[in-house]
């Protein structure tokens, strides 16, 4: 699994590449615990670069968005393929995640502004 | 006219390397057929969700567990048969989670098995010679 | 006429040694109080099967997890309270295992809930606040 | 866990002391594995030292049971107090077991000899 993030004003960027599985969830929980802190209130997790996502993964985006409401803050993911977009669905997840079609949009829907291209 | 089916199986360690080994040779295999996208990554998060639920819940007592897989492609449908020699369990049996609470009363867990259930056509289970098999089968087209 | 309920609580680590805690301090519990030796073997084999399922299986990615559990004494019955922060499971809806397979088709494994319904007298089972909630109530006589 | 045993003639009495749980079973099964091997016909394994067992023993007591007779042995066991008793036919173990109420029973039930007092 290969992490990065950007910054975009008060917004964080995620970006995850590759699977999220047993094996490369605890890395990715690792490294969303340490950027969520009690001044972070905007995160975009970007899932354009995610081939496919388990229920270990369901489980650190869950702990992930319950923490960061938890101190105020919000969270909105963006770019799933059509088999992350499934499996959010069976989960009943895209009831309680704010899901836009890509990055930009994610970014528009937490800072109010018009979507981009 | 004569078909030749594509097989493979392995047999690893109950473990997250063993794990590891069957996803790359399930992606290896996927390439070789040319397998559609969809069906690769749901048997992908098929194998994620049940081998993992083996090496955390499934073992008896001290002896190291060893897990079966094997593919095998049909004309229009995976089969995947998963053999393992862990405590007796059937995914069939368990109840689906609710999956419609709200986010503050949402458990962190339980949804792998559900998830299975859902991604193939069909599963079969049976408990036999000392042994969990869990047979299962994706339609290669919808 | 009052009752003074004698009550014992403890948190414990999700750990071999965090389970032993528990049996040593039920351990000493029944003796304070004098509690037949089927109530309190019954117990002891009740705490073993669901702390070190819970161990086993309750794991929720790396987060360590903590059991709690509660004993209160009243006139008639001992009550079991055993609470952990795992994965969601509900000792009920697990369906009782064949106990009547000839040697060679029994499962080495498998039987560990089954006692524990047969071996009290009540179960009731919650998952509240991100929490498996199990109550128990074993009867002082018979 | 207090291990010990005892010879008569070509029976192995094997004495486990105390309780046969999850962190003792481990324990019980070293030590049983390691006196079963393709030589031993017959053994009786005394009960009577045992406090309580959970399912991690039971597990422990069929393995046994199922490769000494994979290589033509025996067990019986004996001297199971009430609780012991009763964890064995919940378990439906009363029909797979061999189960004296003493060892000197358990003993003579392999050696076809009459019962000791
Ligand atoms: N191979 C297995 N052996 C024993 N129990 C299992 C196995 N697979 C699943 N289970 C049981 O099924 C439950 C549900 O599994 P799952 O839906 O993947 O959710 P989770 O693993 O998060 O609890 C597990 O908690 C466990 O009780
Ligand atoms: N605390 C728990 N968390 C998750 N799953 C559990 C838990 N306790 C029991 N289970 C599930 O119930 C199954 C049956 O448990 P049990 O009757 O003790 O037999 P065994 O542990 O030998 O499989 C386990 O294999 C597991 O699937």
């Amino acid at each position: 699994m290969n992490l990065s993030d950007e910054r975009r004003g008060d917004v964080l960027i995620v970006r995850p590449e590759g699977r999220i599985d047993t094996n490369t969830s605890e890395e990715l929980e690792r490294w969303l615990m340490s950027r969520i802190d009690g001044s972070l209130k905007r995160l975009v997790v970007d899932m354009s670069g995610i081939d496919y996502i388990s229920s270990a993964g369901l489980r650190v985006l869950l702990m992930t968005v319950k923490k960061l409401r938890g101190s105020g803050g919000q969270l909105v993911l963006g770019g799933l393929n059509p088999s992350v977009r499934q499996i959010f669905e069976l989960a009943g997840f895209l009831s309680i995640f704010a899901v836009e079609a890509d990055v930009d949009r994610a970014v528009a829907k937490l800072t109010g502004a018009a979507a981009g291209a | 006219m004569t078909f030749e089916p594509a097989q493979l199986s392995l047999s690893v360690a109950g473990s997250s390397s063993g794990i590891e080994r069957v996803c790359e040779s399930f992606e290896t295999f996927s390439s070789a057929h040319a397998l559609p996208d969809d069906v690769r990554r749901s048997i992908q998060v098929v194998l994620d969700e049940l081998l993992s639920n083996t090496v955390r819940c499934g073992k008896v007592g001290e002896r190291p567990l060893t897990i079966e897989v094997g593919f095998r492609l049909e004309p229009d449908a995976l089969r995947v048969e998963i053999l393992d020699d862990g405590t007796p369990f059937n995914p069939l049996e368990r109840e689906a989670p609710d999956t419609t609470l709200p986010l503050e009363q949402r458990p962190v867990g339980g949804l792998g098995v559900m998830l299975v259930r859902n991604l193939v056509d069909q599963i079969t289970y049976d408990f036999e010679e000392g042994r969990n098999r869990v047979l299962l089968r994706k339609r290669l087209e919808t």
